[in-house]
């Protein structure tokens, strides 16, 4: 297979789209942005890599592939999750007096953790979205206050030995050969003995299968960082402009909302950028202010969105600070005001923040196509129909399920079409996409 | 509801009207009935009124709309004002107006006044830059040339007769208006409890856009009823506001800063150059009244920011204000970005300083809606005065 | 500064500079008064006839920025109870005073004996000015010069300057100088600035060629530095021009590229216009981010803040306190902004742009309000498109580089793949699945 | 003079503390207790009868017997409980100066604000400055970047004076902080320096604030980062750098000024209402919240 490569750096996630000459979408990878953006690029890659494996495993297994496919990335969770107990084993150790006392309990909520697993990692919460570390952190926050309101640990110093060692457990990737991974994922999926050899068979096939990585871009927030030469990073502005353009051929405005910056693009009847804005250094307006809200919730990132659709009556909420939108928000569920009113009202102060920015860069022109990790939430996304209605009339908005990967995907086609060969020499040696 | 209920909310009925329903009943009562729009802080009232139009304070929409395309105009380091009356514009909020005027008070409002050409190209829209050197020789043909200019432009849109005449009527009629803010101002200082800052606000913003003197007789109608209220005093300090001026603080700040232990007696909210700081003085002159408009603009009256300090008094007017009105303490409240105003607060102050006359000062913006730290520190403010206050 | 341009006129440049600063710190001993003013709508040469020295606060803070000293003064300022939202010019200079009035060079700046207070293009300037009064409580000459607000500049308005020229400022510049006013003195005055002038037009038009000999932002701030201040109207200003010109000459006929900080830049990638004064604090890795792309300056209208000589003006000794009023009246911040934006679109379209670029800064109201709405309407009136950037002039700590590269990066790369039409379309890529709520 | 007991509440956004204080009258007082008890998420209510219950039981009193109790900071979570109220600045110069009888400004930085404060010998507030809408700067921002390089807040100071070379920060809000951290990870700054920078970035706020307030010397820090030695460290850079003569102290009791504050104007309430009630009857009601 001749394929691209497109990496999207972002600030709060990494991904990583291939297409084949034909410029179509063979596979997807996302992880969460972290310290060592090295290996959160590799982690997005491999995981596009494997995406476009299990693809094809999947066309050849047939009516097996959907529990094969989730006991395939449960093994990948399983692993890292233990890497992470050994992490965390040797953290609680290595502090001095109390690391004694820590150790066991910090193994105790792990092995709890390990036991949930397959509710935990299970192909819904894949679907929402949620990373590894997002995931192990809340449930270990709240296996861990249960222990500790029993036992006389000290809360805040688990959580430290936690914090400290997923640090550390997230910045080294674990890796489980694709063919040996499959076995396995066959094995804990149940097949008859049959159909795992016949499975086992088709993953060492794809395996197997030679893949040609025939050229990369690379895009995003952390692109200036990325182990690409300089020839093959591209502004994410044109990223997201072609790659919205190649979703939707009709768009001509492009709104991207992702983790801390907005972006409003116009772009051509050839996929060309004509004008931008973009909005960063206050997370006011951004995806963070959501993540932030979540938190402050107790909720989960992807429950947000439904939630605040159901208020008939969104409150006003006028902080400017993400931080003071999370006291304002107490402040309101204090006096009554319900979670899905004040939900409402943050979704459409975000959106008003967007508004502005799309007002500078040259209006909403039909069709306005919404990516980013934003446009995952549906209360956004309704709050971003009134408001385009309201200001510039009927307009056909687009919104994508694959929205979070356009960035990555208008690399890909960058990579497709426009690197020069004699740049790919020099790209060969780099380490970033040893395929 | 008891009297003063009722004209509240009439008046908060006004305010929030933002199309201006009541100028465009005004004008539709009459052929030949224009409305000019007036940025803050200065217009000719008396050449528009005079010349049929009727001029209406634009200042801004406060929190009432979310500004969306409005921001597309200014950077994120320019005050509210200026888009979020371009947003009443764009949303067709001002359509009863027939002409906007921008006075030269500050450089946003100056490159507004461009702006506003080129997205309001129906619009009469004047720039009117009046003299800051006092007066001389140079100044009194200018202004009366610009001034004239208008008066006619003006005339031949509303059809009338351009008689000057109609000016020295117009100068008696916001003569009128002036008295009663007079009244206004001295009632608030006699009992503050009984006119809350909110409430005379409300009646100053209605009569941004009222006939002089059917603004006189609703503002007699509130302070009868008012008086009729027989609050009780609080033990709370009195402090003149200073600085917000151009761009309003929204009314919610007004109250915050009330409910924090404040009583505001004087402020240069809804201020108009013409009418507050300056008083035409004796008869007005029938023979040649807009020379004595020119005089009186000349002249000049209680400093303002955006007028050329020319003698370096404004420090020692703030503290003769601020004895005259009895007040414990002055509130620096200018919007973020203002230039004129937050230039001019470092040489407040330090007259202030000199005369031992306390004082605090904060930022807002007209759409601000978080008061807890303007609570705080007028909180705190009148805390220590009341604490440790010399009564 | 020295390690930024290595032409010969820079040598000069730096010289007159550095005389200028030298004999206003002798202008006391020598009892020379002294004046201060602003540089938009300055008058030199009435000045000039008068023997003052003026100094200029704004051309103080600049200085102080590009030599990393502003931050201390802006800090001292706000320290005296300024905010941090007003234009941190002001700020500068007056932290500069409050900190002994210690010029840019190292000598002592003198005290004004008149504040010239030339009241044009900028409402802040009358702020300043009533500032500094308190400081020095000196005779103070109110020059009020009306906007243009119409976009036009009316005979009433030009009467009005000249008039006030007559009965306020002459007057007053006679007053502490002792001296009368000598017409002919201002008039030989002009002769001279009118010559330079004409030097400078041909050099800022010089740009017109492709590839351009100079640099009409990053180094066209240098070639303004003595037009727009005290050698206006000098022999010293008209041999510098003089020889400028003839180093542009040279460059144009040899085909050579402006010089940049890194050396004469070898293939001009793409020629922008600029709106918007430079950062000062940070200039030198301000310019490379486009000298580094191979971006031009081509043409720029802060180089008009002080004239707008390549759009005609000229001083005319036949009518010098007429022309004194339309140098005022038509400083290019005292235009409306439909004007401004026509000049702009003048700018794009006569040096052939490929863009414009808006750099807004945080300080300067009088530049910067609708700085956003001019980006439209140029990109209107040329059909290309143009990039923003926001910083300060000489407040470091809203400069932030990176930012600024990012957006100026994408901004190039944008131009470049419309100048490709590379991005043919291909089929859509990913099946539309739309999710509506 | 009698003494009288009197507790102090001092709701904060991050924690809530309650002091309960003898006050003898003269400007002198006794500590009786001190609870502090951070919110967590879990409703303040709630958190505030814990910490209420705690300190009463610490100062072996019940609640009738106090002689007033004040509220401060989120007044309003307290409203069941209060005599009345005062404001944030008002109590934590009185609670300063109470620890810190030298004490002339006070520097009070929590989870979300920062305030300077110039205070006199007998605790009047003659000028103050406030943090506004961002709360780029301040603890929730430290702690943030805290939580995310696995450090816990106890160990930051220590950690930050260690460093040798401060990482430069110009983005300090407090949301982004943990993206440009990510950054600077990836960079290989060491924890220490990245800390460190963060530090001198808060610092320098801080110094400006204080200047904005001109305070003087004494200062005290007061609030939940008086205990952040880096901080404090930074800060006492910050202010000898720009010249500025002051010293800056902390006292272990700084993160209980507020409270300790408020229950010694609540003492002196009391005893002003008495002795007019005395005199007639009082038009002052207490401030509302
Ligand atoms: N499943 C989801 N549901 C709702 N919102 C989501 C979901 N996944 C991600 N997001 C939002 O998207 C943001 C990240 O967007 P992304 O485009 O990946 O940003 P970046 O490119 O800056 O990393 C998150 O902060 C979050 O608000
Ligand atoms: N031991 C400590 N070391 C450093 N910082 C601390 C420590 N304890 C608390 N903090 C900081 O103090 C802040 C809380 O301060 P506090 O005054 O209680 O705030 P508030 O009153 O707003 O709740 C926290 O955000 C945290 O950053
Ligand atoms: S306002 Fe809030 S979100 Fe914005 S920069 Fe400040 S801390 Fe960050
Ligand atoms: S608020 Fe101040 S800066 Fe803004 S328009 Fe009004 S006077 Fe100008
Ligand atoms: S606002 Fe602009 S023109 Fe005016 S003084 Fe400041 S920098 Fe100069």
């Amino acid at each position: 297979m001749k394929l691209y490569l497109g990496v999207d750096l972002g600030s709060t996630t990494s991904k990583a789209v291939l297409i084949d000459e034909h410029e179509r979408v063979v596979g997807r990878g996302i992880t969460n942005t972290r310290s060592n953006y090295d290996v959160a690029v590799e982690v997005a890659r491999r995981d596009a890599l494997t995406d476009a494996r299990l693809a094809e495993a999947v066309r050849l297994l047939g009516g097996d592939a959907p529990a094969v496919v989730e006991a395939f990335w449960l093994i990948q969770d399983l692993r890292r999750l233990e890497r992470l107990r050994e992490t965390c084993r040797a953290t609680a150790s290595a502090m001095p007096g109390e690391g004694a006392r820590l150790a066991p309990t910090v193994d105790l909520v792990l092995t709890r953790l390990a036991d949930e697993a397959d509710t935990l990692f299970s192909a819904a919460a894949r679907g929402r979205g949620s990373f590894f570390r997002d995931v192990v952190g809340a449930r270990f926050h709240a296996l861990a206050e249960e222990v500790c309101r029993r036992g006389d640990v000290d809360f805040e110093r688990l959580l430290g030995v936690y914090d400290r060692a997923i640090l550390e457990a997230e910045n080294e990737i674990v890796e489980i050969p694709f063919g040996e991974a499959f076995a396995a994922a066959a094995a804990r999926a149940g097949l008859s003995p049959d159909r795992r050899t016949s499975a086992e068979a088709i993953g060492w096939h794809v395996a197997r299968t030679p893949i040609d990585l025939a050229g990369f871009v690379g895009t995003g927030y952390g692109r200036a960082r990325l182990p690409f030469p300089r020839d093959c990073i591209r502004s994410e502005i044109l990223c997201h402009g072609l790659g919205a353009f190649a979703m939707r051929p009709q768009t001509r405005t492009v709104l991207d909302i992702g983790g801390q910056d907005t972006k409003a693009i116009q772009v051509d009847e050839r996929g060309l950028v004509t004008s931008f804005q973009m909005n960063d250094r206050c997370a006011a307006g951004c995806g963070r202010y959501l993540g932030y809200i979540a938190d402050e919730l107790s909720l989960g990132l992807h429950e947000l969105g439904p939630m605040a659709l159901r208020s008939k009556r969104p409150s006003r909420i006028t902080s400017t600070c993400t931080v003071f939108a999370g006291t304002e928000v107490r402040d309101l569920l204090s006096v009554g005001e319900k979670r899905e009113d004040v939900l409402s009202g943050l979704h459409r102060a975000i959106i008003t923040r967007a508004m502005s920015l799309l007002a500078r860069s040259g209006g909403v022109n039909d069709e306005l196509t919404f990516t980013g990790g934003v446009a995952r939430n549906p209360a956004a996304v309704a709050a971003l129909h009134d408001m385009v209605e309201a200001h510039y009339g009927p307009r056909t908005i687009n919104v994508d399920a694959d929205s979070i990967y356009t960035g990555a995907l208008g690399a890909a086609l960058f990579a497709r079409r426009g690197v020069p060969a004699e740049d790919l020499e020099e790209a060969k040696e780099c380490t970033g996409c040893s395929a | 509801m008891s009297e003063v209920d009722v004209i509240v909310g009439e008046l908060e009925a006004r305010f929030d009207d933002l199309s201006y329903g009541h100028v465009r009943a005004w004008k539709d009562a009459a052929p030949g009935r224009l409305a000019i729009g007036c940025l803050p802080v200065f217009a000719p009232r008396e050449v528009l009124w005079a010349a049929g139009a009727l001029p209406v304070f634009v200042r801004g929409a406060g929190d009432r709309i979310d500004t969306v395309r409005g921001d597309a105009f200014f950077q994120s380091y320019i005050c509210h004002l200026p888009r979020s009356s371009l947003e009443l514009g764009l949303l067709g909020h001002l359509d009863a107006l027939d002409g906007m005027m921008f006075p030269n008070t500050c450089d946003v409002i100056r490159n507004l006044s461009g702006i506003w050409q080129d997205a309001f190209p129906q619009h009469f829209v004047r720039f009117i830059d009046p003299p800051q050197t006092g007066e001389r020789a140079s100044a009194t043909g200018y202004f009366r040339a610009e001034l004239e200019d208008i008066f006619h432009e003006l005339c031949t849109r509303s059809g009338r007769d351009p008689d000057p005449a109609h000016l020295a009527a117009a100068t008696a009629d916001y003569r009128v208006a002036r008295q009663a803010a007079r009244r206004l101002a001295l009632a608030r200082l006699e009992a503050p409890w009984n006119l809350p800052a909110d409430e005379v606000y409300l009646l100053r913003r209605a009569g941004d856009a009222m006939p002089p003197r059917d603004w006189a007789a609703l503002v007699d109608r509130y302070l009868a009823a008012a008086a009729e209220r027989g609050r009780r005093a609080e033990d709370r300090i009195r402090v003149c506001v200073v600085g917000a001026f151009c761009e309003q603080p929204p009314r919610a700040l007004l109250r915050a800063a009330e409910r924090a232990g404040c009583y505001i007696v004087d402020d240069d909210l809804t201020m108009q150059l013409d009418a507050d700081a300056i008083e035409p003085t004796g008869e007005p002159d029938d023979a040649d009244p807009m020379a004595a408009l020119v005089r009186a603009w000349l002249a000049g009256g209680r400093p303002s920011a955006v007028r050329y300090d020319e003698a370096g008094r404004a420090g020692r007017a703030l503290a003769d204000r601020v004895r005259a009105t009895g007040a414990d303490g002055v509130i620096f409240a200018a919007p973020s970005f203002c230039d004129p105003a937050l230039l001019d607060q470092p040489r407040l102050t330090g007259v202030l300083d000199a005369a031992g006359i306390p004082y605090m000062a904060f930022k807002y913006a007209e759409n601000t809606g978080q008061f807890q730290s303007i609570r705080e520190q007028a909180g705190t403010f009148a805390d220590s005065v009341k604490l440790w206050g010399a009564a | 500064m020295s390690n930024v341009r290595k032409e010969p006129s820079m040598e000069a440049q730096k010289q007159m500079l550095a005389g200028y600063f030298g004999e206003l710190a002798r202008a006391k001993e020598e009892r020379r008064p002294v004046v201060y003013t602003f540089v938009p709508g300055n008058l030199v040469e009435l000045l000039a006839a008068f023997d003052v020295a003026p100094v200029y606060p704004e051309v103080n803070a600049l200085q102080s920025a590009m030599r990393q000293r502003s931050g201390g003064f802006i800090r001292e300022a706000e320290r005296a109870g300024h905010s941090e939202d007003v234009c941190s010019y002001v700020k500068c200079d007056l932290g500069m005073m409050m900190k002994g009035n210690v010029g840019p060079t190292g000598e002592a700046l003198p005290p004004p004996d008149l504040l010239l207070l030339s009241f044009t293009g900028c409402f802040t300037f009358m702020k300043w000015f009533e500032l500094l009064r308190e400081q020095y409580k000196c005779e103070v000459a109110m020059l009020h010069v009306p906007y243009q607000g119409a976009g036009e500049v009316t005979p009433e308005m030009r009467a009005y300057v000249v008039e006030q020229l007559e009965r306020e400022v002459i007057p007053k510049l006679e007053k502490v100088t002792g001296k009368k006013f000598d017409p002919d003195r201002l008039r030989e005055q002009m002769v001279r600035s009118r010559k330079a002038e004409e030097d400078l037009a041909w050099v800022f038009r010089a740009a017109r060629q492709r590839p351009s000999p100079i640099d009409a932002y990053f180094g066209g701030v240098y070639y303004i530095g003595p037009i727009f201040t005290s050698f206006r109207g000098s022999q010293a200003a008209c041999d510098y021009y003089a020889q400028l010109r003839a180093e542009v000459e040279e460059r144009l006929a040899a085909k050579a590229g402006p010089i940049t900080p890194d050396g004469p830049l070898e293939h001009e990638k793409f020629r922008l216009v600029f709106e918007g004064p430079p950062n000062w604090t940070s200039f030198r890795d301000f310019w490379k981010v486009f000298s580094d792309e191979g971006a031009v300056a081509v043409a720029s209208t802060y180089t008009q803040v002080g004239g707008t000589y390549e759009r005609g003006f000229r001083h005319d000794p036949e009518r010098p306190l007429e022309s004194l009023a339309d140098y005022c009246l038509s400083c290019y911040t005292n235009l409306s902004l439909p004007n401004r934006a026509a000049v702009l679109a003048d700018m794009v379209k006569g040096y052939d742009a490929d863009g414009f670029i808006i750099h807004s800064v945080k300080s300067c109201n009088s530049f910067s309000a609708g700085q956003l709405h001019l980006l439209r309407e140029v990109e209107k009136l040329t059909g290309v498109p143009g990039g923003f950037i926001e910083s300060d002039l000489v407040d470091a700590r809203y400069y932030g580089h990176a930012n600024i590269k990012n957006r100026v990066e994408s901004y190039l790369q944008m131009l470049a793949a419309r100048r490709a039409g590379a991005a043919a379309p291909g089929a859509p890529a990913l099946a539309p699945e739309e999710v509506r709520p | 003079m009698q003494r009288l007991t009197c507790a102090g509440i001092d709701v904060g956004s991050s924690s809530i503390k309650v002091a309960v204080v003898d006050d003898d009258g003269d400007g002198g007082g006794a500590l009786r207790a001190t609870v502090l008890d951070r919110i967590r998420r879990r409703d303040p209510r709630t958190v505030l009868d814990g910490v209420l219950r705690t300190a009463l039981g610490e100062a072996k009193v019940g609640i009738d017997e106090l002689a007033y109790v004040a509220s401060t900071g989120d007044g309003d979570v307290a409203e069941a409980v209060r005599t009345g109220h005062f404001y944030g600045m008002t109590c934590h110069a009185r609670g300063a100066v109470f620890l810190e009888p030298r004490a002339r400004a006070v520097l009070d930085v929590g989870a979300l604000w920062a305030r300077a404060i110039v205070v006199d010998a007998r605790a009047k507030v003659l000028a103050s400055r406030m943090t506004s809408q961002c709360a780029a700067g301040t603890g929730q921002f430290i702690e943030n970047i805290a939580r995310y390089l696995g450090v816990r807040l106890d160990e930051i100071g220590a950690l930050s004076q260690a460093a040798a070379r401060p990482e430069p920060v110009s983005g300090i809000c407090a949301v982004l902080a943990e993206t440009d951290v990510i950054n600077m990870v990836s960079r290989g700054v060491s924890t220490a320096e990245i800390l460190r920078g963060i530090h001198e970035s808060v610092a320098i706020r801080l110094a400006k604030l204080l200047r904005a307030a001109k305070a003087g010397s004494p200062l005290l820090v007061t609030g939940g980062l008086a205990q952040d030695t880096g901080l404090i460290a930074c800060l006492e850079d910050r202010l000898a750098e720009s010249g500025a003569k002051i010293e800056v102290l902390t006292h272990p009791l700084s993160v209980h000024a507020g409270a300790i504050g408020a229950a010694l104007w609540g003492a002196f309430r009391r005893r002003k209402l008495a002795a007019a009630a005395g005199a007639g009857p009082a038009v002052v009601q207490p401030s509302p919240a």
